[in-house]
């Protein structure tokens, strides 16, 4: 009865916290390279069903973790990206675009970066002489 | 012992001896009345209020335990201090014991150094000290000399004319015969016989206490045998 | 190869001898540089006389030598880069450059390379800088005696110190880099040497190695920074004689190998770090001959960690001397002094006679599951060491060092 | 009720046992500097004593204390005095002599040492710890008769608080660290004063910094005001309900 309790206790505390968090830029370390994050138009995170957190500097090391099978695949609740027209804001991977270009400097030497709409992504798709890819093509780039 | 069942009224300026054999529930009663044995059902009045929950009243009552139990490692004049000191409300005390037993002699006395009948000596003074108008005496002659037994005699009946309420238990029957007006008979937790001594002079038509009673218990016994 | 670079340098410069120099200053018939240099011939050199010089952007296309005098001073206005430098065979000298322009786009740098060769950058001073020292697709370039010193208020939007990417043949030596993102930045950098350069309270690494393979550092200070040195990606690096210190916070190493072949750590000391070196995914590195002195954890080596030697370093007053968080381990220990070994030394060849096993189980819990960091220091955590010291259970059976030495080495 | 607390002062005196704990305290925080004079150092190995000795000196020394005072309390209450004024007393004046020696033990060498700064969460949390373990120690002297019985239970709850309930803990970590943990933990050492006593101190020292991820979480937590006010609240009530609990049972008790 006791172990009972103790674990709907355990059950109420842990299901309630589902979300996905803030990047503390400057404190956070990416769990793939373990650098701290630092580059405010770079990061992403994966947050797991069960409400565990795991924070990114850039594209490519999330998606080293993503297919590394450490987690399922299917246990991810959110697949976020930072987007690069607005530093720190979290937008939702698979609904995201990207751009690819050799002038672009990232932390992790990914080369992309996201964006939540594609007109923001036009002028700097000219400026970088850069490719537009979607979610599923990034996914096989880096897998 | 559990007490069941016990309805009693005991008054000012009476003498009640409170007789049984042992495990009968005296001392329980008597712990009872001072409040540190606590009813589980059932209410005890001290001049017309509950002493549940209440404290003040114990500063009229006077105790003297059957087996005085102290700070081992206090002082005899360590205790008396610190029992005036506690009472600091009462600037008369009655040290009219202290000086009959002369205990000022033993003052330097650690309380585990005093023999059995030492310790009564204190705890027949500490009880006669607050001039309480009632005092409980928990077999108060056990173990005493027979001098002493004299003289805290003596004080019981001068502290009885004062026309205070005296509750005494004590197994020396022959004592209580001097000291007592009513008797109070307790067997298993219950009052099996309240009234004054005389009438139970009369009722057994016996001229001493202990005969007396001794026929008492010998009628309730014939009494007991006959419902069983 | 760093050698032939330097004589190569030498004989270049010779061939430029004939030149004038411009003196540039308020006083002086030329005084904007920008002037100066439409002006210069190709050798020149342009004497810089103190004072605030405020041009906006210099942009450099000529070999051309910079000298400051009493250190003149070239402001960016918080807007501008200050020198664009695109050609070979340049010198700048004894300059001071501060408040460089910030942008989240661009890097702004004081000094920024671009495609250049046989360049010099000695003796200059940054403060207040977005990037110190840029250098993008360059080779021969030697950076040497410069201070630079970024201001903590910016913190969030800060640059790197010295920042390296798509280069080859680079010296960098005895600079002073504080307050930066990283104190010196290598990405995709080859054949380079970094010597006796002081790394300071930098916000994420004192010296940051990417993709850069066959390069040297030695002598090297790293103190204070969010991590002390990273490599990552990397083959082939050698690392001699540095100190690191006090590299100290939650995510803080001293040094941090992820992906590394083939490189040799040796003789430097790790004091006062939350984690003396992290090791993940590397491999065939010799680690020797180091001293690890009062860290959180000396040495925390990943599974992913194979046919690395570790062997003759010196452990000592370590909160946790080695962690892991694998059963299997292909790892070479051997001969290290450990000063928690209590065993003993029955024939006198100053090795011990029975193995030691510096895995503690709770080091090993922790490994597992992080949060059982929580129960630190508590009774149970001190019984259950004493326990799994008594009958191992829990850590590697065949984690070891069969050798240990009896008494620490004297590296000095 | 000062006249009361004055003459069980002099009893525990005159016991000894307080101004030996105070030389214990003493030789070992001097034994500490002697070793290493490193202030941080010294804290360190003083944690372990004030999570383990501290605690088991209060628990052991309160029990006793409580059943060779038998006699006193029984004395006393065949007096004009209330029973929660003696037991209050009892409490105060066990509390107060053992946070005494507490103080006077770890903290004199430190004031000697000019390092007060260095040390005031140990004290802090040392002297809430002895007043949890009083509390718990009453709390168990009350609930028996038997000397032998209570001072079983008073070790018991020193054993569960600072082994068993770790345990479990280990095991909750266990099994669930698929799970983000954090605030899980969190609610679960809340109710173990020893754990939240080692966790404050920890936070306080510099090489929470090792704690990682984890250490950052508490740390904010608290470092903000409100973990502040939420960690003391709780020591307080970890202080509070094991003694009134423990009066409401003594002031039914028979003697």
């Amino acid at each position: 009865m006791r172990l009972f309790l103790f674990s709907a206790l355990c059950w109420i505390v842990i299901s309630c916290a589902v979300k996905p968090e803030p990047l503390l830029y400057g404190r956070d370390a990416c769990h793939t390279c373990k650098m701290t994050l630092v580059d405010r138009k770079f990061g992403a995170e994966l947050v797991t069903e069960k409400g565990k957190v795991y924070k990114f500097d850039d594209l490519n090391c999330m998606l080293t973790f993503y297919h590394s099978g450490y987690e399922e695949a299917s246990a991810f609740k959110f697949i976020q990206v930072v987007d690069f027209t607005n530093p720190e804001k979290l937008i939702d991977a698979q609904n995201a675009w990207y751009l690819k270009s050799e002038d672009l400097r990232t932390p992790m030497a990914s080369e992309v970066a996201a964006f939540e709409s594609e007109e923001s992504t036009q002028v700097f798709k000219k400026e970088w002489k850069a490719v537009l890819l979607s979610w599923g093509e990034i996914q096989t780039q880096f897998k | 012992m559990a007490l069941d069942q016990v309805n009693l009224e005991l008054k000012g300026g009476k003498s009640y001896a409170l007789i049984g054999p042992n495990g009968s529930g005296k001392t329980t009663l008597i712990k009872s009345i001072l409040g540190l044995v606590v009813p589980t059902s059932g209410n005890i009045q001290f001049t017309g209020k509950s002493i549940l929950n209440d404290w003040k009243y114990r500063e009229k009552i006077g105790y003297m335990p059957q087996i005085g139990r102290y700070p081992e490692n206090m002082r005899v004049g360590q205790l008396f201090e610190m029992m005036k000191h506690i009472r600091k409300d009462k600037p008369k005390v009655d040290e009219e014991l202290l000086d009959a037993f002369k205990l000022y002699k033993i003052y330097d006395k650690r309380m585990h150094a005093l023999s059995g009948g030492m310790r009564q000596k204190v705890s027949a003074s500490l009880a006669f000290l607050f001039h309480a108008p009632v005092l409980i005496l928990d077999e108060p002659t056990a173990g005493l000399d027979p001098v002493s037994v004299e003289i805290l005699k003596e004080k019981i009946i001068r502290e009885k004319r004062m026309g205070k309420l005296l509750i005494i238990t004590s197994h020396i029957l022959s004592d209580l015969d001097e000291i007592a007006t009513e008797m109070v008979y307790m067997f298993e937790g219950r009052i099996q016989y309240s009234n004054s001594i005389e009438n139970l002079k009369a009722e057994t038509n016996e001229s001493k206490l202990n005969k007396a009673i001794a026929t008492l218990i010998r009628q309730r016994e014939l009494l007991e045998s006959v419902t069983e | 190869m760093i050698r032939i670079a330097l004589i190569i340098g030498m004989v270049a410069s010779c061939t430029l001898g004939h030149a004038t120099t411009i003196v540039i200053g308020a006083k002086e018939s030329v005084t904007r540089i920008k002037d100066a240099i439409a002006l210069a011939q190709p050798g020149d050199t342009l004497l810089i006389k103190p004072g605030i010089y405020r041009e906006g952007n210099i942009i450099l296309q000529k070999p051309l030598t910079i000298k400051g005098e009493g250190y003149p001073v070239l402001d960016g206005e918080n807007q501008y880069e200050i020198f664009t430098i695109h050609t070979n065979h340049a010198v700048i000298q004894g300059l001071k450059f501060i408040n460089t322009g910030i942008s989240s786009i661009n890097d702004l740098a004081a000094i920024k390379l671009l495609e250049s060769q046989q360049i010099k950058i000695l003796q200059n001073k940054f403060e207040n800088t977005f990037f110190g020292i840029y250098l993008a697709n360059s080779s021969h370039v030697w950076i040497e005696e410069n201070e630079l010193q970024a201001q903590a208020e910016f913190e969030h939007q800060i640059g790197n110190g010295i920042h390296l990417w798509k280069c080859n043949n680079i010296t960098i030596d005895k600079n002073k880099v504080v307050g930066h993102r990283d104190g010196i930045y290598f990405e995709f950098v080859t054949n380079s040497l970094i010597t006796n350069n002081h790394s300071e309270g930098n916000m994420r690494y004192g010296l940051h190695f990417m993709f850069s393979n066959n390069d040297e550092y030695r002598n090297n200070t790293f103190m204070n920074n969010g991590a002390g040195v990273a490599v990552m990606y990397t083959k082939e690096v050698t690392m001699v004689n540095n100190s690191f210190i006090h590299n100290w916070g939650s995510s803080a190493y001293g040094l941090l190998l992820k992906d590394i072949r083939d490189s040799k750590i040796t003789g430097n000391s790790f004091l006062e770090n939350s984690v003396g070196i992290f090791m993940e995914g590397s491999s065939r590195n010799h680690i020797q001959q180091n001293k690890f002195y009062q860290n959180g954890y000396a040495l925390k080596l990943q599974a992913s960690c194979d046919d690395n030697i570790i062997s003759k370093n010196n452990f000592q007053q370590n909160t946790f001397d080695l962690v892991t968080n694998g059963s299997l381990v292909l790892n070479k220990i051997e001969a290290n002094y450990w000063d928690r070994y209590e065993g003993y030394d029955l024939n006198k060849d100053k090795t011990g006679d029975i193995p030691y096993r510096p895995i503690s189980m709770y080091g090993t819990i922790v490994e597992r599951m992080p949060q059982a960091i929580l129960l630190w220091r508590s009774f149970l955590v001190l019984l259950l060491d004493k326990a799994e010291k008594a009958m191992p259970i829990l850590t590697p059976e065949n984690l070891m060092d069969v050798s240990p030495a009896m008494l620490p080495y004297d590296f000095n | 009720m000062t006249r009361i607390i004055k003459y069980i002062f002099y009893d525990i005196l005159r016991t000894r046992f307080i101004i030996f704990y105070t030389a214990f305290l003493l030789v070992c925080t001097f034994a500490f500097f002697q070793i290493d004079g490193d202030f941080g150092k010294v804290v360190l190995s003083l944690m372990n004593i004030v999570l383990m000795a501290v605690p088991l000196v209060s628990v052991v020394f309160t029990t006793i204390h409580f059943f060779n005072s038998y006699e006193f309390i029984e004395l006393m209450l065949a007096q004009p005095v209330n029973r929660r004024s003696v037991f209050l007393s009892e409490y105060i004046a066990v509390a107060t002599s053992l946070c005494l020696a507490f103080v006077i033990g770890v903290g004199f060498p430190f004031a000697l040492y000019g390092a007060w700064q260095s040390i005031s969460t140990l004290l802090v949390t040392g002297i809430f710890l002895t007043l949890v373990f009083v509390s718990l120690a009453f709390f168990s002297s009350v609930l028996t008769r038997d000397k032998a019985k209570a001072i079983g239970v008073a070790l018991l709850f020193w054993f569960y608080f600072s082994l068993i309930y770790d345990g479990l803990l280990l095991w909750v970590i266990y099994t669930f660290s698929d799970y983000p943990l954090e605030k899980l933990t969190l609610t679960l050492i809340a109710f173990n004063p020893i754990d939240l006593a080692r966790i404050i101190m920890l936070l306080q020292l510099d090489i929470s910094a090792l704690m990682g991820y984890t250490g950052a979480f508490y740390k904010n937590f608290f470092g903000s005001n409100m973990g502040i006010f939420f960690s003391a609240s709780l020591l307080m009530l970890w202080v509070f309900w094991p003694i009134l609990v423990s009066m409401r049972i003594f002031s039914k008790k028979d003697l």
